[in-house]
């Protein structure tokens, strides 16, 4: 399983802090993206917005990064601390 | 070099801070930068909330402080941001940098500001008399950070 | 914008400073430096003498500050520099700088600093173990002032 | 007269922190330096050290500056305030 976090205007949106979803093998962000937009059709726009940024086990990462049972992904808004 | 960063939803003394920093008995130079809550040019601004991504977020702060303390001779810095509800008025975030000389101390500072602002997972939200809004990233803030990969 | 500019030998409250530029409403972002006095690289420092040119110093330090207005949009400035005799880790100088955005107050701190350290008529002697000397004037600060110019 | 001051270094080295000269019609901060010269000619290398700045009436001025009865001169070493 891979969870998967959401944050801030994104995580309001979709109604969803946090959830699980099973990995695959091969697995990368893309793939696990997209897997969450067939499960939830209507995520489509929010997740393929392109400012979306994307977060593996606490780094940034790019959307071909491997994905492995055990990660934490997220997904989140850029960010507007400071 | 020591550093010294705190994610934390309790406000920070700046007069401490200061003069932990200004303890370091081999730097001449201390630089503090302090970020508040301020009133919004169209709206009244009631509260302010800042959401962040646990875990993700102190990694970060690390990083750059390290990046910092490659790219600068520091003898100190300090890192601290809120998180939660904020009033107007309230302190967000502090960065202080103690160095042997200025140029290396404001760099820093300034440094570590720019990339905070486009690399920590932290998220305003601004709760005003029209409503409560999330803030829109900045391209200047943007920008900003960006200009340090040039030099 | 307000400005506060102090020549004195008594010391200085950072924290002091601080919250009354922290007070600024409308300036989100309030950049500090303070100036302390260090140890010598090859000799013990046992105190510093700041002679200045009374009249001139004040001066030069008003035209600074409202050049550092007429170039970034601040709302308040503070330029306190001690002169007299001055034992080691006391405070010198501090900037302080309260803007609507972090990069003019950054920007005017640094500035000020540069200019200040070419252009305000203060000397040092240092009095080590070695013997009272006259510090020397650093390439490197007129560098930095000249910089200002190109921009 | 003219008032002159002397700060630091050249303070030091000249035992002199402050007086009185002669001003005279056309004079200049140039005119004024060759008179203290005139009068203290063991001045002369510290005076005429390209380094030492010269202020009138608190303002800095290059040595073409006219100067007249009641202006107040410095010389003094670069600054190293800060």
């Amino acid at each position: 399983m891979v969870k998967v976090k959401f944050f801030a205007a994104l995580r309001e949106r979709l109604q969803c802090a946090e959830m699980q979803i099973a990995s695959q093998p091969d697995d990368s962000v893309a793939a696990v993206r997209a897997r969450l937009i067939e499960q939830h059709p209507h995520w489509q726009r929010e997740l393929l917005d392109n400012d979306v940024l994307c977060a593996k086990n606490f780094a940034f990462v790019g959307h071909q990064e491997p994905v492995r049972s055990g990660d934490e992904l997220a997904f989140f808004p850029p960010v507007t601390g400071g | 070099m020591s550093q010294r960063i705190r994610v934390q939803t309790a406000d920070f003394d700046v007069a401490a801070e200061y003069q932990r920093l200004a303890q370091t008995s081999s730097c001449g130079a201390v630089v503090t930068f302090s970020g508040l809550v301020r009133e919004l040019v169209d709206a009244e601004l009631e509260a302010l909330t800042l959401e962040h991504y646990p875990g993700m977020t102190e990694r970060v702060l690390e990083q750059l402080v390290e990046q910092a303390c490659k790219r600068w001779q520091l003898g100190e810095v300090t890192l601290i941001h809120r998180v939660g509800q904020l009033a107007l008025n309230e302190q967000i975030v502090f960065v202080g940098v103690a160095a042997a000389h200025r140029k290396a101390a404001f760099a820093a500072a300034m440094f570590i500001m720019d990339f905070l602002k486009t690399q920590a997972p932290f998220w305003k939200q601004e709760h005003s008399s029209t409503g409560s809004y999330w803030v829109a990233a900045k391209a200047t803030d943007k920008q900003a950070a960006e200009a340090w990969q040039e030099n």
